[in-house]
């Protein structure tokens, strides 16, 4: 297997005063070389703190992995110092963040935050760094590079700073690009001159992203393959044709049938997921879909489903898909 | 599927009825904002330890002069400059008179005219700040240009007035400290106001009809007190000090009574001959006073702000 | 709603909004953040604003409930202008007209609970009190779908869908005729939104109202609303039937609109109009017609002159010089 | 680049404050004496360094004002007369002097050669134009009136505007007959007349200087004097030296090279200035540090006589203070040996009296003459209460302010004088402390009961304390009034006859004290320490520690 | 940038003539008179005085005469000294204010921010807490009792430094650190939760995620943003620290202008009240807008008003 990334069985938990919250309780997946995988769910899913994890960049003081392994390159990340991971951050995974407002030094020109990593990395001279930082701007399409680098971020819209934090994510080069949610904060022109530029780069670079997202839209437009994440763990994997033609883990379901279309009628009521995910202080020790399932069954409130494989890539892990539970699926 | 010791039945695999009943259950326990901001607090140990301090001077201000039955200003000029001794816990000053008396008298004062102070600063902080923001425009920037004047008018010029419009006695020297000290506190309050202004639960409140009063009770001030509460636990400490240096220049409080301050600057000349512990003592009681209030103060700022909540 | 009941109460429009204008200052410059806009929305009826952000939509949603002051029209709101009222006879009308807003964490007051929160609009106009006030917060919660067992929480216990529903709640407290929706749902998770909207939509099937639906977000506002204003730079660039909008969209930036809204369908491949640029300054907005800088169908005309509103079609409106 | 930018700033100001702007970067501070008391004898120039207050606020004799001034004025000028160590009257510029049969006219002859400092000579017209040019009312002199004493001189300096000044100059008794004469006469006989010319007012000033640079007084490079030192360096408001006077006549008595005086007002510093080398003579000294020097006997402790009077004024025009028993029981039961002994604690005398020790009476002192003229007892203090509130109707003394201005050692007074009233008569007063502006603003407008008082004697006689407190004196703030009091004073005024005069002085002083318009509390001295090297430093009772017979071993 | 400073100066001159004329009121409100001393003066000596310095004038024309003078940048002669004009005392006290006061802004700022990046960096741990015990120990002793102490122990006992005057580098060491102690404990307070906000903030996470070194992050993304704060007091504090302090100078015997403040007040020199009050509000007014222009040059985003792109 040439996987670039290897996730298996993470556990991450954070502790505060009401205690252990058990954010990521065991996620496996795996990218290859330029393979774009979505990771998908509602916010306080674990989706941040897995790509987080990924980087080394969770909070060291409140926050430890459980369980689990992190192989970029056949490397373990959990066992990597600093100085290791110094090398592979920008280096060799970069990173672009949900709000480009508030992701970007607001005292330093965007000159010094593209040539830090360069100069860094890969020992470039100041101004071999800023001409290759032009270089990255235009690629990133921004207009008039060589005079728009010596600006600072406040002096770019959220969608311009968006690209520039793309820009300083791909200036390495990286072989793996991690996007938590790049396109939420900002506009649907300007999320689809984003998304157009991921795949763009995408296509140019070979380089493997994991996008995170909360908006099924968004993975449609870009993903090979999907992971949907529930609670903490994986609830849903598959390649991007099965996932949406064929959902089958219901909140997967919930998730699709959520999303207004433009051909939909008005008088039509929407699908919607009633209530709200679990609290990860005590997660339910069934299902953890369970009070939200309109197929929960008496099995799912107390023992937890395990990934089952269903189609060619497929995995989904439901009581559902268990021998025994045909009869449950056809009385709802 | 089973897993090992779990033996699958037909039964587990009906339709659960009641699922939904939990959907929109909240399982931890609820946590009001102040008892979180407590806790934070309580983990805080230098912060805790300064509350304690600040307690126990408060205590001490309140029984500490009755403990040794001295009086805070009876001389006996047979037993002065005494160091401390079984006697005379903190020793005697130049006349005679028990020191341990007099510092929790002093603390008595200075306390009070501290937390006067900040009391003051504090409503009139809220006022003027709180008017000046939500007016706004012209208003606003009259104001505030009122209290950049008033800022630099010479402070003494103002104590001195005061003195002499509000008499002898502590007061004067509590509307000195506040004259304008309130002035950073509106500057707070207005930056706070400001901010609160254009946060959706303030313009919710106005879109329901809420007057400017209503607003300002209900939403701006609790949302407030984080910052200003911070601000008062500096203030009180450093009307403490102002008033010592007020006595430095002798506008201190009037004799006998003592304050901290005076009885700083009275013993100021103690170091000269070796009575090192009549200055000493409330250089200490100033320091520790400072200390209780600015680490409590620093850990409040902490505990009340959720950004830095772990 | 039928036909006839409709075109009843197209003669009194709840809400009348005429050539309503709002600048602010910036450094001694104006800005133009609603520029001369004119609508009405009839009662019972849900009209949505669309255009990115910026384009003053907000601003629009704010000024028509007198939020902020307007720089020059009026807004009729049963007739009454209440642009012109003094503040005090306002709050009467104030009962009336409610805001919802985007963000669900900013919105709620920290300090109070579940219960303060929405019982505050009730102690404000001191309507009623005691235990009938304490059985009509009861009711609202149960309206929004939340329990009363959670009304002595605080809002940072609560997911975004949640204390958006409480913001709902809030707002229905006073039984208002007119709600401002000020992007509800654009802080959320998709799989929130839904829960949103359906309520929203419900409320209104029940209570009757009536509502300015603010989002960026085209695919949701064409789900929920009759009728779509579409914005730019606080300009009106169209007004028409969501389902003719959607269908016919005349507008270059209507169009643009459209097609920016992703798919969740990884099988249709489409040629997406993608708009390069940014919205410019609305400091220093473009001459003439203000899109035309991304505009693909841009012409001379059209920096020279701006374009005029016009019924391209029956109820559909737009200011553009194609249609020319 | 930027970085590079910073780093200049930052070198250029750190080079620039280690640089240092100082003032006296150039000119020296002497290094005197070093180190421990007791001194080193590597010192080429013998100068003594000591302390003096703020910066002065004037050295011209015309303008100055504050002891401090004068004590710098003391050591640049001399007037007609000198004054010794033991207080008597020797010649000064003047060899010789008489008055007329009436003691209205006084002819002074001066010594001959005479010069300025800058070497100009000094004529008797240097001493005519100095005495005008003080009562000239555009001078606006502070000091103006102790010129007074002269003929036309109040009429000069009170001249309404718009008057015939000229006339009014012409008309003062002051005249230089020729170079070496100088003739003055005076309003009335002045017994003590002698002696006041020894104020700095009375000090001559250079007139071709005067006229030529009216500012010759504000730099050291212009300032001419004509005393045993002159003005060599004044860095204001940080120090002031003073060199040896070649053209002093009596520059051989003169065994130091110069003085320095640094500008510095916090006494405690001063005093640990001393402690650490830096000074050689310290005064004033804080109060703690005195008591503690002369409970130790320390050889470099001096305690000199001192003119002045440390009293508390009492409200007569104000009920019960009206009433001499109450007044009388105030003053009898403060226990006066205490505050001297533990309070003030400069061995200063407790009065008994108005006038101070340290003036000549027909024979002996004056004070001495005088005795105690009342003494301290408890029981009678409480007897003359209660009977003068049963004399004003009441039952119990109301509770009074005790008013005293800003200053640490009033206060310790106050407090001491509070505790014996409380202890001895059991009543409750309240201490105020007021800046010392509103105290005599409080004083002037009669709004005080009792208040803290001191005066300090212009010139070496009773009088200059005695009469203080006649009906309506400018300084009267008891606005006590007494018929024989003031027919007394009047009296010893009009009178050359010291025996006369000096009787009804002790008897004015006698009713002052019968009635107690003020409760006296002790005589000050003069309390400051001088490095054991240093020899030859005298205190006369009206004035500073004078050094200019001083010497360096 | 000039239209700017144009607007702020018309602002400096409105706010200065506030300043004067709230002083010149209270000034003359207070009880008290420049002449009165306790000693006889004769009405004439009185009258003399009061004329020659224009005092017998209405106030009002007392108020023009001083504005008049003003004009000509003439602060009027001090009522206590005719050997120096209030003028004299600024020129001749100023630099020597200023010198102390910019070591005393240096210290304390350098101090201060070390301290409070060491404290935020180590949050609720030992070197916080001993960083903020040291910072509480500078705010805690009034300067007063610190001065006293340290020419007690500096100078008198060990004897390493001189105590007092201002005569070379060495004297103005035990000044420099009375005076700045105070200013650096705000500082480092100040620092310490600024510095807290600014880890909190989503570019510190960028930054590492580039790979950068942890002191470059601290440096480059904690300080240089968590300054900011620092910077908007530091026109206040600066101005308070080069116009001299009372104590500190009265205690070291210092020949700058922070006696102004004080003995102008106490012997109601009315010139000299005022023209210590105009000196340090022009002092005040110039360092705010010195911060303001620094603020402008560290800050990006701020656009100083007027300024537009």
């Amino acid at each position: 297997m040439d996987n670039l990334l290897e996730v298996k069985d993470l556990e991450v938990s954070f502790y505060t005063h009401a205690g252990e919250v058990q954010a990521v309780r065991g996620v496996n997946f795996a990218i290859k070389q330029g393979e774009v995988v979505a990771i998908v769910g509602e916010s306080g899913c674990g989706k941040s703190v897995t790509a987080k994890s990924i980087m080394k960049l969770l909070p060291s003081s409140n926050s430890s992995y459980k369980k689990g392994s992190i192989l970029f390159k056949g490397q373990e990340i959990i066992q990597a110092n600093e100085r290791e991971m110094k090398k592979i951050r920008g280096n060799e995974i970069g990173m672009i963040f949900q709000d480009p407002m508030t992701s970007l030094n607001p005292t330093s020109k965007i000159s010094d935050q593209i040539a830090e990593g360069l100069r860094k990395h890969r020992n470039m001279s100041r101004k071999e760094a800023l001409n290759y930082g032009i270089k990255l701007l235009e690629m990133v399409g921004i207009p008039h590079a060589a005079e728009r680098i010596h600006h600072y971020p406040h002096e770019f819209s959220g969608g311009m700073r968006q690209r520039v934090m793309i820009a300083i994510a791909i200036a390495c080069e990286p072989e793996l690009l991690i996007a938590d949610e790049p396109t939420t904060a900002l506009d649907v022109t300007i999320q689809a001159q984003i998304l157009k530029l991921l795949k763009q780069l995408k296509d140019d670079l070979n380089t493997a992203i994991v996008l995170i997202t909360h908006d099924l839209g968004v993975v449609a437009e870009l993903c090979d393959k999907v992971i949907v994440m529930y609670a903490g763990k994986v609830v849903e994997t598959g390649n991007i044709a099965e996932i949406f033609r064929n959902p089958r883990h219901p909140y997967t379901m919930g998730l699709m049938r959520s999303i207004p279309r433009l051909d939909m009628q008005r008088d039509e009521n929407l699908y919607s997921i009633v209530g709200t995910p679990p609290d990860l202080l005590n997660p339910p020790k069934g299902c953890a879909f369970y009070s939200r399932c309109k197929y929960a069954m008496k099995i799912c409130k107390d023992f937890s489903p395990e990934m089952e494989s269903l189609e060619q890539s497929q995995k989904a892990a439901c009581w559902l898909y268990h021998p025994l539970a045909k009869s449950a699926v056809k009385t709802s | 599927m089973s897993k090992g010791n779990i033996v699958l039945t037909k039964e587990m695999f009906v339709p659960a009825e009641d699922n939904f009943l939990e959907a929109e259950t909240i399982s931890a326990p609820s946590v009001s904002y102040w008892r979180e901001t407590w806790r934070r607090l309580k983990e805080n140990k230098l912060a805790l330890f300064g509350l304690i301090i600040i307690i126990l001077l408060v205590l001490m201000a309140i029984v500490g002069p009755y403990i040794n039955g001295y009086s805070y200003f009876e001389q006996d000029f047979s037993k002065k400059n005494q160091p401390p001794n079984s006697e005379h816990w903190f020793g005697t000053d130049t006349a005679g008179r028990d020191l341990f008396t007099r510092a929790w008298y002093g603390a008595r004062i200075s306390l009070f005219i501290g937390l006067m102070a900040a009391l003051i600063d504090f409503v009139v902080g809220v006022i003027y700040g709180g008017i000046s923001a939500i007016k706004g425009g012209r208003t606003d920037n009259i104001m505030m240009r009122i209290a950049e004047v008033l800022f630099s008018i010479p402070y003494l010029l103002m104590v001195i007035l005061m003195m002499i419009i509000l008499e002898r006695g502590i007061w004067p020297i509590i509307v000195a400290m506040t004259i304008t000290g309130w002035i950073p506190m509106a500057r707070l309050v207005r930056g706070q106001v400001l901010q609160l202004k254009e946060l959706e639960y303030v313009q919710a409140a106005n879109a329901m009809g809420a007057g400017t009063f209503w607003t300002l009770a209900k939403h701006m001030v609790p949302n407030m007190m984080g910052p200003i509460l911070v601000n008062i636990t500096l203030t009180v400490p450093t009307a403490i000090f102002a008033e010592a240096t007020l006595s430095f220049l002798g506008l201190g409080i009037p004799a006998p009574e003592a304050s901290w301050g005076t009885m700083a600057s009275d013993s100021l000349g103690s170091i000269l001959i070796g009575n090192f512990y009549q200055l000493a003592i409330p250089a200490l009681l100033i320091s520790i006073t400072m200390f209780a209030f600015n680490v409590f103060g620093d850990g409040l700022r902490d505990a009340l702000d959720p950004k830095l909540k772990k | 709603m039928n036909v006839v009941e409709k075109d009843m109460k197209k003669k009194t429009p709840l809400v009348e909004i005429k050539n309503l204008s709002k600048s602010f200052q910036m450094g001694g410059q104006e800005l133009k953040a609603v520029n001369n806009i004119s609508l009405s929305i009839q009662s019972g009826e849900t009209v949505g604003l669309v255009g990115e952000s910026g384009c003053g939509k907000s601003t629009l949603g704010k000024t028509v409930i007198r939020l902020n002051r307007a720089t020059s029209g009026e807004v009729l709101f049963e007739g009454d202008n209440i642009l012109s009222l003094p503040e005090k006879s306002m709050k009467k009308f104030r009962k009336d007209m409610q805001i919802i807003f985007q963000d669900p964490y900013a919105s709620l007051n920290p300090r109070m609970t579940v219960e303060e929160l929405i019982g505050e609009p009730l102690s404000i106009h001191r309507l009623i009190t005691g235990k009938a006030k304490k059985d009509r917060i009861k009711e609202l919660i149960l309206q929004v779908g939340l329990k009363p067992e959670h009304l002595h929480r605080y809002p940072h216990e609560f997911s975004g869908g949640q204390r958006q529903r409480i913001g709902i709640a809030r707002a229905l407290a006073l039984n208002p005729k007119f709600i401002v929706c000020d992007e509800p749902i654009s802080a959320l998770d998709v799989s929130i939104q839904a829960q949103v909207v359906n309520l929203l939509k419900q409320l209104q099937q029940e209570l009757g109202l009536t509502y300015l639906f603010i989002a960026h977000d085209l695919s949701m506002v064409k789900y929920i609303s009759d009728r779509i204003l579409v914005m730019y730079l606080g300009n009106m660039m169209e007004l028409a039937d969501s389902e003719s909008l959607s269908r016919e969209p005349l507008h270059p930036y209507t169009q643009a609109l459209m097609s920016a809204v992703p798919i969740p369908d990884p099988a249709i491949k489409r040629e997406r109009i993608v708009l390069e640029g940014e919205v410019p300054s609305p400091l220093h907005p473009p001459s003439g017609c203000v899109f035309r800088t991304r505009c693909m169908h841009a012409m001379d005309i059209c920096s020279k002159q701006v374009p005029t509103w016009k019924e391209v079609k029956e109820s559909h409106f737009t200011a553009c010089h194609l249609y020319n | 680049m930027r970085k590079l930018k910073v780093m200049a700033l930052f070198l250029v100001v750190v080079t620039l404050l280690l640089s240092g702007c100082f003032n006296n970067s150039g000119t020296s501070e002497p290094t005197g004496t070093k180190d421990k008391p007791g001194g080193n004898n590597e010192v080429t120039e013998k100068i003594i360094r000591t302390n003096s207050g703020s910066e002065p606020g004037s050295l011209h004799p015309g303008k100055a004002e504050g002891s401090h001034d004068s004590w710098i004025l003391d050591h640049t000028f001399v007037g007609l007369i000198k004054k010794t160590a033991e207080g008597k009257i020797v010649p000064g510029m003047a060899d010789t002097w008489e008055q007329s049969d009436d003691s209205l006219t006084w002819t002074f002859h001066l010594k001959e050669g005479l010069k300025w400092s800058n070497g100009d000579p000094l004529t008797a017209t240097d001493f005519e134009y100095a005495w005008k040019h003080v009562l000239n009312p555009e001078t606006a002199s502070v000091y103006a009136y102790q010129l007074y004493y002269l003929e036309g001189g109040q009429e000069y300096n009170a001249a309404e505007e718009g008057a015939d000044l000229k006339a009014l100059e012409d008309k003062v008794g002051v005249k230089a007959i020729n170079n070496t004469t100088l003739e003055v006469k005076l309003a009335q006989p002045t017994p003590y007349f002698l002696e006041v010319t020894s104020h700095f007012t009375y000090y001559p000033i250079n007139k071709k200087v005067q006229e030529e640079n009216p500012d010759w007084y504000k730099e050291a490079a212009t300032f001419v004097s004509n005393g045993a030192f002159k003005l060599t360096q004044w860095n204001h408001k940080e120090n002031i030296k003073l060199e040896k006077n070649e053209n002093y006549f009596a520059k051989d008595e003169i065994k130091l090279d110069g003085l320095f005086f640094t500008l510095i007002e916090d006494e405690n510093t001063a005093w640990q200035m001393y402690q650490s080398g830096e000074l050689d003579l310290v005064y004033p000294l804080p109060q703690d540090v005195t008591g503690k020097l002369m409970a130790e006997k320390d050889p470099i402790f001096h305690n000199g006589p001192d003119l002045s009077l440390y009293y508390l004024n009492i409200n007569t025009k104000e009920k019960p203070f009206n009433n001499v028993k109450i007044r009388k029981a105030l003053s009898l039961a403060i226990d006066r040996q205490t505050i001297v002994e533990h309070v003030a604690q400069g061995g200063q005398k407790p009065a008994y009296g108005i006038v101070p020790p340290g003036i000549l009476d027909t024979k002996g002192d004056f004070q001495e003459n005088s005795g105690d003229l009342f003494k301290e007892d408890v029981e009678e203090a409480k007897k003359l209460l209660a009977e003068g509130l049963a004399e004003e109707g009441l039952d119990k003394l109301p509770p009074f302010v005790y008013t005293y201005n800003t200053l640490e050692a009033h206060k310790k007074i106050a407090e001491a004088v509070q505790e014996m009233w409380r202890k001895n008569l059991g009543i409750e007063i309240t201490l105020e402390n007021v800046e010392f502006q509103v105290k005599l603003d409080r004083e002037k407008a009669g709004d005080f009961a009792v208040s803290r008082g001191g005066w300090i004697g212009d010139y070496v006689d009773p009088m200059t304390f005695l009469d203080l407190w006649i009906t309506d004196g400018p300084e009267n703030n008891s606005q006590w009034s007494n018929k024989e009091y003031d027919r007394l004073i009047a009296e010893a005024k009009s009178t050359m006859d010291t025996a006369k005069r000096m009787k009804a002085m002790h008897e004015a002083e006698k009713i002052a004290i019968e009635e107690f318009p003020v409760i006296p509390i002790y005589f000050y001295t003069k309390p400051y320490v001088v490095r054991e090297t240093v020899t030859g430093v005298y205190a006369p009772i009206n004035r500073y520690p004078q050094m200019e017979l001083a010497d360096i071993q | 940038m000039l239209r700017f400073a144009g607007k702020r100066l018309l602002w400096a001159l409105v706010t200065l003539w506030a300043i004067i004329t709230i002083t010149f009121i209270i000034m003359h409100s207070i009880p008290g008179d420049p002449f009165a001393r306790e000693g006889k003066m004769p009405p004439a000596v009185y009258e003399n005085l009061t004329k020659h310095y224009h005092l017998d004038e209405p106030l009002y024309v007392q108020y023009f005469l001083y504005i008049k003078s003003l004009l000509v940048f003439d602060f009027g002669p001090s009522l206590k000294s005719s050997t120096l004009t209030v003028n004299d005392y600024i020129e001749k006290g100023f630099p020597v204010s200023l010198h102390l006061g910019i070591q005393a802004l240096l210290l304390a700022v350098v101090l201060g921010l070390i301290f409070g990046v060491i404290a935020a960096l180590n949050r609720n741990k030992w070197p916080d807490y001993l960083s903020m015990v040291l910072a509480i120990i500078g705010i805690s002793v009034p300067s007063f009792i610190l001065a006293t102490f340290l020419i007690n122990y500096f100078a008198v006992e060990w004897g390493l430094l001189p105590a007092a005057t201002w005569s070379s580098w060495s004297h103005t060491i035990l000044p420099t650190i009375s005076l700045a102690m105070l200013p650096m404990a705000y500082i480092a307070r100040l620092m310490r939760s600024s510095m807290l906000e600014v880890l909190n903030q989503d570019f510190m996470l960028t930054a590492k995620s580039k790979g950068l070194n942890k002191g470059f992050i601290i440096m480059k993304y904690g300080v240089r943003n968590a300054i900011l704060p620092v910077v908007s007091v530091l026109g206040i504090l600066a101005a308070n620290l080069v116009t001299g302090s009372f104590v500190v100078e009265s205690i070291f015997g210092i020949p700058g202008v922070g006696e102004l403040f004080v003995d102008g007040i106490f012997n109601r020199d009315y010139p000299v009240i005022l023209g210590s009050t105009i000196f340090y509000s022009m002092v005040l007014i110039f360092l705010i807008f010195i911060v303001d222009i620094a603020y402008f040059w560290i800050d990006p985003r701020i656009k100083v008003a007027g300024e537009e792109q």
